[in-house]
């Protein structure tokens, strides 16, 4: 699946989007904001707050039990500040 | 506001035809509202814009970085659910993204009704899930030269948007 | 709105110089709008345009019949007491008179604020007073040439404006 | 004083203005209002319902409990319906 990051959190892991085969026990967004984190320094910093990190799957806003099972794109940010 | 908040009858089988843009280039609020407006059935244009401010001098420009083909998706989204709760003639919600200059305008959202309640209280919905929901993200760029932080979401702006979750 | 609407702490000692107009000519908003908007302190502008509708075709125009001199005086004060109420930065009210045909404007108001709780709330406070107590009246002329009745003061209008009474 | 009318009010009793002195016991609004009231067929159709008519002096508004000692302009007219 094809991960795009966003504002601070892409700039803290210093790539705007990637395609990752997480591991089978990696099923709900929940799952995947962890393994993420445990992928290195740069996740780590980028992660290190799950809760309050946003979510879409397929451009649609999801919590963190949203299973990620068929997504194609999972996107990745803080909370939104336009307007 | 003034008239009753609570979802038109008719809401499930009304639609309407957005305006939704999501683009660097500047907002034309003029054109937009002439397109919503003078059908004889309008009685009531409500407008907001959101524009760019100086923070007391310290800014030279915010960057909005958003997400493209969700922001357009989910600015659209937004306006339909204002379009089920109260019964609007027209509807058009406007972002900018890229490098936006003090006194430049950032977002222009319009509603159109018979009577002025539902369009201020459309216009103010569409505005706060504009600003907690669509998918852009402001950061500064300060007159010293250096790029300041990204903004930090507001508390009252998630105030703002769940206060409609109670009506 | 989404920001308190407590008076501001300063409110006593801030005066704004608002654009007020009664004249039979059409409002060119966007000279308006220009004119409040792009100093660096304004984050937000609201706007509410009302338009004369057809009634389903039974209408030709509505006739506006104003008191000259009261009118100005009456609209000022309502200005001035949303200026007391809320943090604006500038505000336009603009009342038209005469005969106005269907798809025409009738009355706009703007306010300008940094945030948009204040400038929607103030809007829609002129609005509420702009209905109840500006001295215009309204009659109807229809499409079979007879000039219709005096169009009636709404309940729900005096409900608007008696709601901020109780803020 | 100056008497003007406004629209409906205006329209029954036909005339938009005029110049009136009323007796020394019409002291308040509401005693104008009776007194106009008994002046003949168009002001007593103006006034049938005095409590709905909205009077202002000299441009501001003002309830009918107001004396009208020194007002230049006192205007009669039905609710507003503007805006």
């Amino acid at each position: 699946m094809k991960l795009a990051y966003f504002a601070w959190v892409r700039e803290r892991i210093g790539i705007a989007e990637e395609e990752v085969s997480p591991p089978a026990e990696v099923t709900t967004v929940a799952d995947l904001l962890l393994w993420l984190k445990g992928r290195g320094e740069t996740f780590d910093a980028a992660l290190q707050a799950p809760e309050i990190i946003r979510v879409a799957i397929d451009h649609e806003h999801v919590d963190h039990a949203e299973p990620i099972a068929g997504a194609r794109e999972i996107a990745i940010f803080p909370p939104m500040t336009g307007g | 506001m003034s008239e009753p908040t609570m979802p038109a009858p008719d809401a499930a089988s009304r639609t309407i035809a957005p305006i939704i843009t999501v683009s660097a280039a500047r907002i034309d609020a003029d054109a937009v509202t002439a397109a919503l407006s003078g059908s004889g059935t309008v009685g009531a244009l409500v407008t907001f814009t959101g524009y760019c401010r100086d923070e007391g001098g310290r800014l030279k420009a915010l960057e909005l970085e958003h997400y493209p083909g969700m922001a357009e998706k989910q600015i659209a989204k937004i306006v339909q659910d204002a379009a089920r709760r109260w019964p609007i003639l027209g509807a058009a919600a406007i972002h900018r993204h890229g490098l936006i200059m003090p006194g430049e305008e950032i977002v222009f959202v319009a509603c159109t009704s018979a009577h002025r309640g539902a369009a201020f209280a459309a216009a103010s919905f569409l505005m706060d899930f504009m600003k907690t929901s669509a998918p852009f993200w402001k950061r500064e760029h300060l007159v010293d030269g250096t790029v300041g932080g990204w903004v930090e979401a507001k508390d009252t702006d998630e105030a703002a948007a769940d206060r409609w979750h109670r009506l």
